[in-house]
This record gives structure tokens, C-alpha cells and sequence, in this order.
């Protein structure tokens, strides 16, 4: 417990974090900074160009595993399963009615990239190596949580409004494509590609970062701020404990696919993170009569920033203790 | 310069519902409109800004239609459809255009 | 369609007195509001254009509130109030309204 | 509050030709206009969306003047000239505005 | 021949030619993946300033050549020639009316910055250096053109609307004055000042270029779908044959003054790709009866690929066989 | 004063300085170049976070200075009072009303955050070193002139639109929030923080640097040619020696504090500076009659240009002069 209270105080004291801190502390004081949406989107097409990239790379350099097929297909499992563990829990602890239940749970489902990302930081700073295909791993886990989540108000006798349409934005919004598709590119031109282009995806990344989580830290605490008192104390509860919750899903994914010290990490972290980027967007298609601030707030305003303090050092110790690092 | 009588039709919408609402418009007989960036705003659901928001999912745009007064039932039929369940505001105005044959 | 009669105002003033625009507004039981952004203009204090500019200072925005029109008077009285001593402009017209219960 | 008819005039036209149509306007006597940016559209010349354009090619800009009944004529007709060959559309609606000596 | 096809193959799999593929994709697919407006914008400001500086201090450390008043006389001609010769052809091969055909014509006499870089990058990649100053070359080729399909409009009888302002918008064209005002910076403060920036506008540069292409990949792909069926077969055949004309001139062009293998390649490549930056915000000005879907979707969905993937490995084989290299 | 000029020379032919002059150049021809508010914005962002992340490391690495409070003192002091000496001025030299007179004198006590980096930049080319924490001292001199400012106009029996929101705002104010946050962001991880960080804030900075003053040539520029006849010849001449008076003001502070020679060259350009983004936008708030365009044209248009040219230069001969260097 000591140690991992020492690592997660560690992990706390890095630009990344204290970027985000500061972005919340400012949207507290009500301080006019903010990063231009257009600046915003840029950052995030960069983060998800590079580390799609490097992904790609990694599988390159290091061969196709035996456990990459395995791991989508776990990746699929724990996306679409999460939401139903999660729609439990929040029946049990709050008293939101069937349709936000379920909004939030599929949030639960889907994961952050940005927290993913952050995990990778923290395992790179520690030289920990990971599994190049946990990237495909994350984009596979984007959207099978959205059909559970409106399974789940379906069965429940209310309308969703699904349609073709809807699936085909859910599969082929901006985030997964780009992602997957510098994946491949990362794979198809290997190292000789990521020799080309370090200098752009590879040595700015850190501080890039850092920006991005500045304005993440702006949006979650202006969230946080305007719907104060959206959330009653069990939707908090939850929001801290979905993801521990949800780590030891991924963990035991992990354990049964063998995979490496930093691959388990990273499925845990999938596993217990949410998303704000996706599955917020097709909700507001697919269920308008949810209320968008208690999903957002929740994903966005509690777990994120809960993983990104304290939740992955935890992760990386409970790793750690059990497969030995 | 001669003018013609015409309405002009502003719905405030949710970004992601934007692709639907000028899908529906368009089989309604809509060829021509207009979609404006809005920054922010305040609703009945609260308060909103584009501020630095990472997801499509909190924006709106405003989409103006210019239309001949006897294909306006048609249009706000359309257009209803796909904002009944969702937030945002329709409203209509006479005006008068320019070269008519465009419209 | 049933509409309902409104009013549409629309006030253009500088981005640094956005906040206390709707701020009064809302002070003056205005709920429904939607900010604009605006690119450039020109106007008795001569020309200026968003490109470039680094400050809040010199931009604008747009402020659209479709209201009832027994509220009008009240909402123009909190605008006048702000805009008073400030460049910019106000402007309202007729318009009609899907979903009157929204107003 | 005291208000003042007048006519709002809204252009939607070509980002390259804004800087024609508001000379235009000034030659005119226009001096008040506000430009509003605008992400995409369809008419009868097809869709377009701002997205991804690299170009200034495809953009439109909405202007919108608020001018004296009696100036419109002259308005309308130095706008005509400007759109005439060029695709988008004019509309005008009244309106009433406060601080009429700005006008 | 076979030779060209390996490198062709080869120039396929780089990061570059992929992240323009990708964005084709995507919008084929219909994803919302998108790159904000502003920040194409600022990628294009990146580019332009990076390779106008390069070239300005290219020039700086080799000094002025004999041939740099050559070749800038070459360009101009080059540009007000090719037009003519591109609107033979497509009079002789398509259906398009004069002033669509006039249109047309316009771009392919003026230039593709981004082909430029591209043709720079291969031959980077293959140790091949250039004359700096073919980035001033590219800079007055962007305008002749124009004037040249104008007067082929005026001189049918139509008119076109040609005045002071749009002459002066035309010469004073933002990426123009960018490109040669960078180039004099780089010329002015020369290996000292690149030193001073080369990890802004060097070290990063072909990660940077790979995001530019994925938005022109995503504009070309969605440019193509809207616009399908705007183009007849002959107008195809003459976006692929017509840069394989253009490259001839300029081959002979780069003969005449004696370049360099690597200015000979950039010569050919200049000739044969088409402007969508300047060239169609003119058009849009002075023929605003000439349709911008058969414009700019030869330009842009056509050409612009042809060139990226196959005519820059092509240019340069040829080069190389007539030259040695 | 050969030496002066020399160095000012040697200053002139950067690729900072010349990137400026491009954009007053490309204003002046009416090219139709700009970058994008929103890349700006980027721009700037990157810059604030850069300069006050670098500053905090400064401090973590030499240690807290008895300095530092004594500093920040002299800054605020500065800040106050200088806008008195500009209004004397101004009520001299001009015929400016109160009014007027009071908002252009707000703007000199205040600083140019980007006039502080050229100074940086010019102090690093010479390789001299300068105190961290005079970003801090940067950050506090913002907001104090607005309020002397206001307090000129009250005094002379007109009113000012002051009220706690507004000074929350101005204290609040985006750019002053991210400078002291990245700087205690920067003071917190020190030099380990800086490492993880510096391909981002300290390779690229000066290249970044070039785009923005370029967006600074453009806006001066388009100013001044708008506004052209607004100010007259006395202003013209306020705007050319209020710097050359603070620069004195700020000098006398600094050798009673016994800065550095880099920290004095600091102080005294930060003394000379005006502002162009923090105090306008108060103004704008609080005296809505002044005419923003005598206060930016001045401001950005004379004096920004002044000191980016010859001032920094000048500051840093006197500097050397006095404390040997
Ligand atoms: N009365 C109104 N006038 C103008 N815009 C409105 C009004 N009511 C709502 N809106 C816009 O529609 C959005 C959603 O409104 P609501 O459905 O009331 O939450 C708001 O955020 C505003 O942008
Ligand atoms: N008659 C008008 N019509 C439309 N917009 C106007 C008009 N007059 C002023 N504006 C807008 O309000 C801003 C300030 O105007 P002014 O107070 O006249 O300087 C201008 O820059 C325009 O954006
Ligand atoms: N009826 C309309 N209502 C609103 N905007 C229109 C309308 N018709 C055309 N527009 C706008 O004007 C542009 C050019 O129209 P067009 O000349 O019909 O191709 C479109 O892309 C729209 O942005
Ligand atoms: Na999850
Ligand atoms: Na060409
Ligand atoms: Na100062």
C-alpha cells in the first residue's frame, strides 16, 4: 500500500498531471483561458496519429503475437460485457432511472484513449515494454459497449432510436479510423517509417500531451462546475469504483491471454476507463431524452481524472504484485 | 429590385443530428440551405459552450432554409420529425428574395 | 404545423462583454439564448476582422434569443442596459415558433 | 423601449467575394455590416461543408446588413451586381432596431 | 520499366503516400474523421514556410547560380504556355464547353506545392539534393497560368471578369507571398538562421507533411464522391495523361538550362502537377459560370494522386535514364 | 553607439525579426496571407506555456532567490506607477482627452509578454543568462496598470465600468493563468519535468516563435493601415520614447535589486513594453468610449515593432554598459 501510494504521489508530480490539474484549477476560478476547439481536435488527431503509429510499429518490430487475435477478441468481450456489470452496479447504488443507467453504463464499456495513453507514459517512464497490438485492443473496444448500453434500454420495453446509419457512424466515427488506420500504416512501413517520422510522433509526444490534458482538465472542470449537483453522492461512488471494478475484468483478460507485465497494465486501464468522445456523441442520437450531464460528467469530471491520479499506479502495482515487475 | 415573398427557417440542432436533419430536409424537397457554427448558448438543459470541448457531442449549428411559402408545411413536417425527441428550437420569419427561380 | 408567435432578437456587441450580456439577460428571466460567432464587420467605429487577431479585444459575437412576446420589453430594457455605452447593435423581429412550451 | 423599423438583409456568398461585396456596399453608403462564417450548405449548384477545405475555393460567408427602409433599394441593387453571375442568395426581412441613430 | 515500378511500389509504402490514402478511405467510408479548417491552414502556413525557408537557405550556402534567372524565366513561361496546350487537349478530348475547358486549363499550368514537397521528400530519401531556388520557380509558376485562361475565354467571345483588384489578389496570393517571403528570410539569415530553427521546420517536417496528407487525401475522397459522375472518361484520361505532357516540357526546360538531377525532376514535377489553392479561388472570382466540381476534382482527385503515387517515381526514372544518376 | 548599432543589425537579420517584417509587409501589399485566429491562439498558448515552464525549471535548478520577492515587488511597483508617467506624457505630447490619455497609459505599464521572449531569445543567442523568475515577475506586471488606469479616469470625475467581476477577470486572465501555472508547473517537476518535455518547449521554440511574430506583423500591420491619420505626430513620438523612459525605470529597479546582466536586460524590456492583449480587452470592458484604435496602434503598431527592433538591443547595450558584459 505504501508503495503504491509513493508511485501514484510519483505519477502525480509529472507535467502531464499537473497540466490537467492546472486546467481544472483555472475552470474552477472561472478564468477566461481556453484552447480553441480547432486547437483541441488538432492535438487529439496528433495523439491518436501517433500512438496509432507507433502501435503499428511496435507490431512491426516485434512480429505478429499469438495472443494479438486473442486480445481483440477480449478487448470485443470486455467491451460489451462491462456495461451490463456497470448497469448492475448503478441500479444498486443511485437512483437513476433505466435510460441514464444505461447511458452511463455504456460509457463504462467504451475507454479513453487519453487515459491509455497517459498509462503508456507512465509504463514508458518506468521501461516497461508492452504489447505494440493493445492499441488495435483499444479501438476495437470503442464501440460494442454502445449496443449493449441500447440493448439494454430496449429490453427494458423503451425506444432507442438504432438505425443503420447510427451503427455505421459508431464504427467509422473519426477517432476509431484514424487510429486504426496509422495502426496499419505504423505496421506496413515499420521501423523505417517511424525512423522518418520520429522526430514528429515520437520526441514532442510528451509535451503535446500536456496541452491536451491542460484543455481536458478545462472541460472537466468547467463540466464539473456546471452541473454541480447532477451527480447525488452514489453516482460519485460509483464513478470511483467502476473502475477498480472494471481493472480486475481486464486483469483476469490478461492473465488468461499470458500477457506481458505491460499489457496487463494497459488492459486494466482499458478495461477501467470510460469514454467522453465516442459514446457521448451516439448517445445524443440514439437516446436525446438522457441527460448528457450525468454521463459526461461522470466519465469526464470522476473516473477520468480518478485514473489518470490514482488508478493507473494502482493498476501497475496490482500488476506488478501479481505477475512479479 | 424586384422581390418575392419567401420564409426563412432557423433550427437550432445538436451537431451530431446535423447529417439527419439535412438528410430528412432534403427528402422532403429542401435543396437549398445554409449551416452556421454557433459557439454556445442556454436552453432548458442548461448552459453550453464550445470551449474548448473535445467531443462532437456537446456542440449545436444553426441551419437556415430559405423556402417558397407553400412548401413550408412540408419542410417543418420534416424537420419536426427529427427534432421531436431532441434539444434545439425551430422558428420561422417572412422575407423576401432575390431571384426567385433559385428557390 | 402549429406555430406559435415570438420574437427574434439579435444583438451583435464585443466578445468581452458576452459574459455580462447574458449574465443580465438571464438576471431578466431570459433561459433560451444562442451565441454566434462572427468573422468581421464594419460599423460607425470602422472596419475590423477576426483574421489574425491574437485578443479577445477586437472580436464579436452574435447573441440570437428567440422569446414570447409579452417578454420582449423586459429583455430589451436588460440588452439596452449592457450595450448602452458599448458599439454594437440590436435588432428585433417577428418570427413564429415550433414548440411554444420551450419558450 | 423604443424601436425603429428597418430591414435586415442577409447575403450568403462566396468567401472570395466578400471583400467585392462589402466595397460594394460601402460604395453604396452601407457603412454597417456584420460577416458570419458558415460551415457548409446545399443548393443548386450541389452540397459543400468546410471541412478538411483547404481552400478558400469553396467557403461561403453570410453578411448581414441592417439598414433605413429607404436605403434598401440602393442596397439591393449594389448586392445584385456583386451576386448577379455568382451563386447564393439575398434575403431581406423587416425588423425593428434600437439606437436608430446608428443606422 | 520494371525498375519504375519498384520504385513506384516503393514510394507507395511510405507514410506520406498511406496517410493520403487513409483520408481517401475514410471519406469513401463516410467517417466523420475530419481535420479542423484552421488547422489545414495551419499545416499549409508549416509547409510553405518550412520549404520556402529551406530553399532560401539552400540558395544561401551554394550560392546563386548562373541558372536561377534561367529557370525562373523557364517558369513563367512554362506556366503561360501549358495552359494552352492542356486546353488543346481537352478540347480534342472531353465535351467541356469553352469556359469549363478554360478553367481547367489554368491549373495545370500553374502548380501543387504539396507535389513539389513530395518530389523533395523522395529525393531526399534518396540522397538526391537540388537547387534551392526551385522553390522560387514553383512560386512564379502559381500565377502566369491564370492570365492565360482568362485571355482563352476573352478571345471566344465570353467574358471573364478580370479587373485591377483581382490581379493584384492573384500576385499578392497568401501562399505565394509566404513562400517567397520565407524563401528571402532563408536566403537573408542563411545556414546560421536554419540552424536556429531547423528543429521547427526540418527535424519534424515529414510527420507534419504526413497529417497534411491525410487531409488532402480526406478533401480529394469526399471531393470525388460528391462530384461522381461530373467527369466523363475523357476528362479522366486527360488528368492522367496530361501531367505526363507537362512533365516533357519541363524536362526540356531542365535540358535547356542544364539543372541538376534533382532539379530536373522538380522542373518535370512543377510542369506536370495543377494548382487547387490559388488557381480555383480565382477562378471563382473571374468564371464563376465555370463549374468548380470538374476543376477541382480533376485537380485534386485525379492529378494530384496520379502525381503522388505514380508520376514522381515516374519523372524521376525518366530523369535518371536521361541524365544518369 | 556604433556598437548599438551594430548589435541592432546583427538583431535585424534574425529570422524572428524577419518574420515580423513579412507579415507588415504582406499587410501592407493587402495580400490576403493570415493565419487562422485559432492557430494563433495555438500559437500563443504554446509560447506561455513554454516561457513559463523554462522559468520555473530556471528557479527549481539555481534555487529561490532572496531576489525573487524583491522582484516581484519592483514589478508591481513598476506596473502601478508607470502609467502615470505615460499620461504626463501623453497630456503633454498629445492632444488626447482623459480618457483616451488614461487607456493608452494603461497599456505601458502592462508588458508584452512576446516582446520579453524576443528579449529572451536575443540574451540566449549571446549565450547570457538571466534570472528564471522573471516570468514570474512578467505575470505580476500585467494586471496593476489597468487599475492605475481606471483610477486616472475616476480621478479626473468621469466614471469607469469597474466591478468585482471585472477585476476577477483581469486577475483571471487566460494568459496570466497559464504563464504562473506552467511556471509552478515548471518549478514543481524542475529539471527531470524539463527533460521529459524540452523536444516540445525548447527545440521547436524559436521556429514557433517566427510563425507568431509573422501573425504580429500581420495584425501591426493591417492596424496601421486601417487606422491610418488616428494618430498624430506627438503620439507617434510618445510611442517611440515611452519605451526609452520605462526602459530607465525599469534599469533603476533592477541594478537596487542587483539583478543579473540578463535580468536586468529583462526588467527593462518588460518596462518598456506595452501591452496588446490583456489591458485591451479591460479597456474595452471599463472605458468603452476610449477608441481602441489609438491605444492597439500604438501599442502594437509603434511601440511593439520599436522594441522588437531597436529597443531590445538598445536595453541590452545599456545593460552591458553599466554592469560590464
Ligand atoms: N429561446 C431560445 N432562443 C435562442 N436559442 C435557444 C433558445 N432556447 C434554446 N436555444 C438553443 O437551443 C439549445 C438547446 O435548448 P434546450 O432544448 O432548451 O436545452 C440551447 O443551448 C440554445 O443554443
Ligand atoms: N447596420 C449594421 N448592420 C449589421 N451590423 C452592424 C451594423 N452596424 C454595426 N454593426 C456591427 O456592429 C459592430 C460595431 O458597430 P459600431 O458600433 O457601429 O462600430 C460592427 O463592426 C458590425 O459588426
Ligand atoms: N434556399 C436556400 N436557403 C438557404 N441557403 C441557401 C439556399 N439556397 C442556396 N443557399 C446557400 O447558397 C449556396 C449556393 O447556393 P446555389 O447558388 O443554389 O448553389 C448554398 O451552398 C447555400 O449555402
Ligand atoms: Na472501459
Ligand atoms: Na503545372
Ligand atoms: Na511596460
Amino acid at each position: 500500500m505504501g508503495e503504491i501510494l509513493s508511485l501514484a504521489a510519483n505519477n502525480l508530480i509529472s507535467p502531464i498531471i499537473l497540466s490537467f490539474a492546472l486546467g481544472v484549477f483555472a475552470a474552477f476560478a472561472r478564468s477566461d483561458l481556453t484552447i480553441p476547439e480547432a486547437v483541441a481536435k488538432g492535438l487529439s488527431i496528433y495523439l491518436l496519429f501517433a500512438i496509432g503509429f507507433k502501435g503499428g510499429a511496435g507490431v512491426a518490430a516485434h512480429g505478429v503475437d499469438a495472443k494479438l487475435v486473442g486480445s481483440l477478441v477480449a478487448g470485443l468481450v470486455l467491451s460489451a460485457v462491462l456495461p451490463f456489470v456497470a448497469f448492475a452496479m448503478l441500479r444498486a447504488m443511485t437512483k437513476l432511472g433505466t435510460l441514464d443507467a444505461a447511458a452511463v453504463a455504456g460509457h463504462y464499456g467504451s475507454i479513453s484513449i487519453v487515459t491509455f495513453v497517459a498509462a503508456t507514459s507512465l509504463l514508458n517512464g518506468r521501461g516497461i515494454s508492452s504489447e505494440g497490438y493493445m492499441v488495435a485492443v483499444a479501438a476495437v473496444m470503442e464501440a460494442p459497449a454502445i449496443l449493449s448500453a441500447l440493448w439494454l434500454v430496449v429490453r427494458s420495453g423503451r425506444g432507442a432510436d438504432m438505425d443503420a446509419g447510427l451503427m455505421r457512424e459508431i464504427l467509422l466515427n473519426g477517432s476509431i479510423v484514424l487510429l486504426v488506420g496509422s495502426f496499419a500504416i505504423g505496421w506496413i512501413t515499420g521501423e523505417e517509417g517511424l525512423a522518418q517520422i520520429s522526430s514528429f510522433i515520437v520526441a514532442p509526444f510528451q509535451g503535446v500531451l500536456c496541452l491536451f490534458l491542460l484543455d481536458m482538465g478545462l472541460v472537466a472542470g468547467r463540466g464539473l462546475r456546471e452541473s454541480r449537483g447532477v451527480l447525488g453522492a452514489g453516482a460519485v461512488v460509483f464513478g470511483l469504483t467502476m473502475p477498480l471494478v472494471g481493472c480486475l475484468f481486464g486483469l483476469a483478460a490478461a492473465l488468461l491471454l499470458g500477457l506481458s507485465l505491460g499489457g496487463t497494465v494497459l488492459m486494466m486501464t482499458l478495461a477501467a476507463s470510460a469514454s467522453y468522445i465516442a459514446v457521448p456523441a451516439a448517445m445524443r442520437v440514439a437516446l436525446p431524452e438522457a441527460n448528457p450531464s450525468i454521463y459526461l460528467t461522470l466519465s469526464l469530471g470522476v473516473t477520468f481524472p480518478f485514473n489518470l491520479t490514482l488508478g493507473i499506479p494502482i493498476y501497475a502495482a496490482i500488476a506488478a504484485a501479481i505477475l512479479g515487475g | 429590385m424586384q422581390t418575392h415573398k419567401a420564409k426563412r427557417v432557423e433550427i437550432i440542432i445538436e451537431a451530431p443530428m446535423e447529417r439527419r436533419l439535412t438528410k430528412a430536409l432534403a427528402d422532403a424537397g429542401v435543396t437549398g440551405l445554409t449551416v452556421l457554427p454557433v459557439l454556445g448558448g442556454s436552453g432548458r438543459s442548461g448552459r453550453w459552450s464550445r470551449e474548448g470541448q473535445v467531443s462532437r457531442a456537446g456542440g449545436m449549428v444553426a441551419v437556415v432554409c430559405l423556402i417558397r411559402p407553400d412548401r413550408l408545411d412540408r419542410l417543418l413536417d420534416a424537420a419536426f420529425e427529427v427534432v421531436e425527441r431532441h434539444i434545439g428550437v425551430v422558428s420561422v420569419s417572412d422575407c423576401e428574395v432575390l431571384r426567385a427561380e433559385r428557390f
